[in-house]
């Protein structure tokens, strides 16, 4: 096979840079082949080696006495008691999505679950974050068509309920969608399966589909910025078989209960090579791979395409030689490919052998150990003046502004997205999507996960660290909002191009916030991933850390939901106010000014409110519960009213507030809760004396949302705006 | 006039719908299949008379609409 | 009740099934591998559940229809055994014959889960015993393809013959286009065959069997079944 | 040999994804589309030389499989 000359253009063509390149030639001491340029480029971009942000990554908390496995594995993994581990991660399949829609949600949902699968678990839930560019622009609707029908079209069909997400639409995204997947799977702690092989002469099987040219350089092109002719990437994008991953997580399980597997790595980005390096470095082992045994789908496929190729659902493992044959047979019953495609060595090297020849022989543990480290230059993002609430002129009156508000993009039913997802198969999803968790019982019960996704991107941007805080906060308090106890996160960090020192400096400082949070709530990061370049024509995303988190209820019947439940309840107000309006949806979309400092986040006054409310839930006093967000109270208490079709008489704001202040702004660490009329006052008394703000606002009841002082406005009618936006717009009629 | 417009997998895409019915067809005992690619046929019917101005017309939509050109390919046929 | 839950590669609400019968009968039904011949003994329900049977590629439910147990379930059939298809099962059981009609694509063109409200045609049967005649359950839907359509005359004769046992309507009982969910012909939710032995319905009435999915109407389909089994023994 | 299998849906089956695609070709303004109706080709390869015994073979595919004749027709197509 005719092998083209390495040129500085081809390497740069690898996405390597020329100093990138002298440390390759240092360190195997001559010139690559063709084939190792590739395994390189694959090894050393962005996406497998996160050289721009390996070193900030390391100031996450990862440790907490109930984590099992952090970052590191396919998936991070967390002790739930009575023998059982929950396996979860987030993943982001941005730049493929954007190309080719439908399929690139699909292979970014295939992904995330063959990591959790890998690991032994079965998944039980999915959820999306899912970032699209401003509803005007011309391709939005066709991306969120194409992004929802295939975030459901593979987990439908692999048959996991997808509970949980998010969806957002800002200019920023224009021409870098988010989309972000995150799987969940239960598993026993004994039986959880890891990717270092061990012992020499070990067979490595080669398992799943076959491999074609599927999104060569897939990889390289996550760690791109786009252009205008990246059109021309097109061919590399790969097709999702949700009924070929079924099979793969059936057939996998099956040969890991029949004690088979020494160490299992999914194929995910660069494919054989990240999977093959990564099990043999992390087991301090070589490998060698001979690809005349790769069960290929077409015809001439060179070392270097076999290598590259990312095409989906297939996995490498190291068996116990003496089961082979058993492991096989199980492989053969679910109808997929196996083969034994290559041993361990003693060596340390990776030597890749095709068609008699070597194409590859490199020292392996270099290859992940001395992938490219940058501390690249970063400036702290100035911080913004704080908006004084009284400074803000209100255009339009409280009922009005709830009216518009609730019937945004950004603030309406995500309905529409939802429904496309089964969320109730397995018979487990005791909190369908619409909450603030989604709540998915443990097989039998009686424990149940509370699973979240959240981050507010316009506070990131305003100030980095606040909006890292606040992302891990508004994640805890979404958990704790339905009862549940939060344990740990995933987290998906999406930012512009690294290489520009603003970027690297929002990077920096959301890395810091999250970090802060997390140690202080005690909600550790145990996996993630990192999705640099969101950049077009130099203009880059919204700065998007996505959390993922994941709670636990001792029992999920004692679990709140939003929804009002009966008339005639207290509606009690948990944490301050004081009105804070810079950054808000209210200032954007009804003032028309994205300015100002980002709420400020208070972690101790998180602390304390969120396990208030997490008691009244066990202890049954509360009757529903909701945390304050996007839009603030009075949006929050709509939606409690949409939710339970009751309405609420509420008081009218403080004096020492400007009303649009209390009713919009977005103070942290805030809920809503309804108790029993009779309870109103031992209950407020409670709080009071344990140091808690706390005030009641009104009673639930009647058909209306009636602010004292206000014209009433029918819950019905709310509703109908709320429910209508997202059908609409879809159906082109918005 | 009639036309069909005929939308085929790329070569080298895979085609996982493919994949299945050649799996079936074999154990189904149809004789010497060796592979299936599926592809999606339209029928359409397009007012007018002026052959090449219908042939842009379907171009048109194949491009923004019946045909994912990013992963397929497809072909027009008119029919009189 | 002893049940027999077929698994096909691409099946995935088999798990629901069996709970939901266990709930039920309090036995544990057996699960059968696609590539069998034979039912167990002592077969009294065939159930062929929801998922998507060799990734629903071709058509819903065509490759399935050709495996070989599906010999055996017409077999069992053809002697009046009880057979309930549910969802991807509903389009399995039309693909193999043993149900007219076809499910197509939904009228919306899009995957739709979520509760409907169903009607309950008539309480004579096996599969409604649990039922009114006219009560109305809600029950979970999760299909893209669930759209019945058949020819006039199929038509005709599934009403003619009272066949249609589930029907979408509304939260109080309209029939109408409106709460017709995928655009099947007639609202139809559910049908039986000629001998009444056999069930297709798209709806999961195994997913609302239990208290923490907030409704449990999908019981009676099943509690009716082991009460049909008891009478006939 | 190489042959294609085109299956297409009997004339008075609704067929909901046809309209949907006539809808948006109109609302495109793709100019003069009348209808749409969608079917399926599988480009099939098959080992053997004998046409009659192909065509037989191909015949059985889709009797048994490919098409539904409750609902669709059929025509194969061998291309040597
Ligand atoms: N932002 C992050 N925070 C914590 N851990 C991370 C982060 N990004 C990546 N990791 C961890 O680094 C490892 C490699 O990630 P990745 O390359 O995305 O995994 P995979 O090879 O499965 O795609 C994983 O264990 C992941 O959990
Ligand atoms: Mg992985």
């Amino acid at each position: 096979m005719n092998q083209p000359q390495i040129t500085p253009e081809l390497v740069a063509s690898h996405g390597l840079k020329p100093d990138e390149y002298q440390r390759i030639l240092e360190l195997i001491g001559r010139v690559p082949s063709f084939t190792e340029l590739g395994i390189f480029s694959a090894m050393w971009n962005e996406h497998c080696s996160y050289k721009s942000s390996r070193l900030h990554l390391r100031g996450l908390p990862t440790k907490a006495p109930w984590v099992i496995q952090g970052p590191g594995e396919n998936a991070g993994v967390i002790d739930i008691g009575d023998g059982q581990a929950v396996v979860f991660k987030m993943e982001s399949h941005n730049h493929p999505s954007y190309i080719e829609p439908y399929q690139g949600a699909t292979t970014g949902v295939g992904g995330i679950l063959r990591d959790v699968f890998t690991m032994g678990a079965r998944p039980i839930a999915c959820l999306n974050a899912l970032s699209f560019g401003a509803p005007e622009h011309p391709k939005t609707r066709h991306l969120v068509s194409g992004v929802v029908a295939g975030v459901g079209g593979y987990g439908n069909s692999f048959g996991v309920p997808t509970v949980g997400g998010q969806v957002r639409f800002h200019t920023r995204y224009d021409g870098n969608i988010l989309v972000n997947a995150m799987a969940v799977g239960l598993a026993d702690t004994d039986k959880i399966f890891y990717a270092a092989a061990s012992g020499v002469n070990m067979p490595i099987v080669y398992l799943g589909s076959k491999t074609g040219r599927d999104g060569i350089h897939g990889a390289s092109m996550a760690s791109a910025e786009f252009d205008d002719d990246s059109a021309e990437k097109r061919p590399t994008v790969q097709v999702g078989d949700p009924f070929a991953e079924k099979l793969l997580l059936e057939a996998c399980l099956e040969i890991m209960e029949a004690d088979c597997v020494i160490a299992i790595q999914d194929m995910g980005a660069a494919g054989l090579t990240c999977s093959a390096v990564e099990m043999g470095a992390k087991g301090d082992l070589g490998v060698d791979l001979n690809l005349d045994a790769v069960p290929t789908r077409e015809t001439g496929m060179s070392a270097y395409e076999m290598m590259l190729s990312e095409s989906q659902e297939r996995m490498l493992m190291v068996l116990k030689p003496e089961k082979e044959k058993e492991a096989e047979a199980i492989f053969r019953k679910w109808g997929l490919d196996f083969a034994v495609v290559g041993y361990t060595t003693p060596s340390k090297r990776f030597v890749v052998k095709h068609g008699g020849d070597v194409m590859a022989d490199l020292p392996i543990k270099e290859l992940g150990d001395e992938a490219p480290l940058y501390d690249r230059p970063h400036v702290e993002t100035p911080l913004l003046p704080v908006i004084q609430a009284r400074e803000v002129k209100p255009p339009i009156g409280i009922v009005a502004a709830l009216e518009k508000l609730i019937a945004t993009p950004e603030l309406c039913s995500r309905r529409w997205v939802w429904e496309q997802y089964d969320h109730v198969i397995l018979g487990n999803t005791v909190q369908r999507p619409g909450g603030d968790a989604a709540v998915v019982r443990v097989q039998d019960g009686p424990k149940g996960l509370a699973l979240t996704v959240d981050v507010t991107p316009r506070y990131c941007e305003a100030d980095p660290y606040q909006g890292g805080m606040q992302a891990v906060a508004e994640a805890w308090r979404n958990i704790t909002a339905v009862g549940g106890r939060p344990l740990a996160i995933t987290d998906n960090l999406n930012f512009g191009n690294p290489e520009r020192p603003e970027i690297m400096g929002q990077f920096v400082g959301c890395l810091k916030g999250i970090a802060e949070a997390c140690r202080t709530l005690d909600f550790p990061v145990v996996s993630g991933n990192v999705s640099l370049y969101n950049e077009t024509n130099g203009r880059g995303i919204l700065p998007t850390p996505s959390i993922g988190g994941v709670g636990l209820l001792d029992d999920f019947t004692k679990s709140a939901t939003l929804a009002f439940k009966a008339e005639g309840e207290a509606i009690i107000l948990i944490g301050e106010t004081q009105g804070w309006l810079g950054q808000s949806v209210y200032l954007r979309d009804i003032c028309g000014r994205e300015e100002g400092a980002p709420p400020p986040v208070d972690l101790a006054a998180e602390k304390r409110n969120g396990d208030v409310v997490r008691g009244m839930i066990r202890a049954g006093t509360a009757t529903a519960a909701h945390d304050i967000s996007d839009g603030g109270l009075l949006i929050a208490l709509t939606e409690m009213a949409m939710a339970g079709g009751i309405g609420a008489l509420v008081l009218a704001a403080p004096e020492s507030i400007v009303p649009h202040a209390y009713w919009f702004g977005e103070d942290q660490a805030r809920y809503i809760v309804t108790v029993p009329a009779d309870q109103a006052g031992l209950v407020l008394a409670k709080m009071k004396g344990a140091g808690v703000p706390c005030a009641r606002i009104g009673t639930t009841g009647g058909d209306d949302i009636a602010v004292v002082g206000e014209t009433p406005v029918s819950v019905e009618s709310l509703k109908t705006g709320f429910e209508n936006w997202l059908p609409a717009y879809m159906g082109g009629k918005a | 006039m009639k036309a069909r417009v005929t939308v085929t997998l790329k070569s080298g895409i895979l085609d996982p719908q493919g994949k299945a019915i050649e799996g079936a067809l074999k154990s189904l005992g149809v004789d010497g299949v060796a592979s299936v690619r599926q592809g999606k046929v339209f029928d359409i019917e397009i007012s007018g008379s002026d052959k090449a101005k219908t042939e842009a017309a379907l171009k048109d939509a194949a491009d923004k609409l019946l045909a994912n050109t990013v992963i397929e390919n497809y072909a027009i046929e008119i029919n009189g | 009740m002893k049940s027999a839950v077929l698994v096909f590669p691409g099946i995935n609400r088999e798990r629901d099934m069996a709970r939901a019968l266990k709930l039920a009968s309090g036995q544990e039904a057996a699960m059968v591998w696609h590539a069998e011949t034979a039912l167990p003994d002592g077969t009294d329900l065939v159930v062929v559940p929801g998922g998507f049977s060799y990734g629903d590629y071709l058509r819903c439910g065509a490759i399935a229809a050709r495996a070989p147990i599906m010999d055996a379930v017409r077999a069992f059939a053809a002697k009046g055994g009880l057979v309930l298809g549910v969802c991807n099962g509903f389009q399995i059981l039309c693909e193999s014959g043993l149900l007219p009609g076809v499910l197509m694509r939904n009228a919306q063109l899009k995957f739709i889960c979520r509760d409907v409200h169903i009607r309950v045609e008539r309480s004579d049967t096996a599969f409604t015993r649990g039922y009114n005649a006219g009560q109305i359950i809600r029950v979970p839907v999760a299909h893209g393809e669930g759209n019945y359509e058949a020819d006039e005359e199929t038509l005709k004769r599934l009403e003619g013959e009272g066949r249609v046992l589930y029907r979408y309507c509304s939260a109080d009982g309209v029939v109408d286009e409106h709460s017709n969910i995928n655009g099947a012909a007639q609202s139809i939710a559910g049908i039986v065959s000629e001998r009444g032995n056999v069930l297709g319905m798209m709806p999961h009435p195994e997913n609302h069997v239990e208290d923490i999915m907030g409704c449990t109407d999908g019981r009676g389909l099943f509690a009716g079944l082991v009460a049909h089994l008891e009478r006939a023994a």
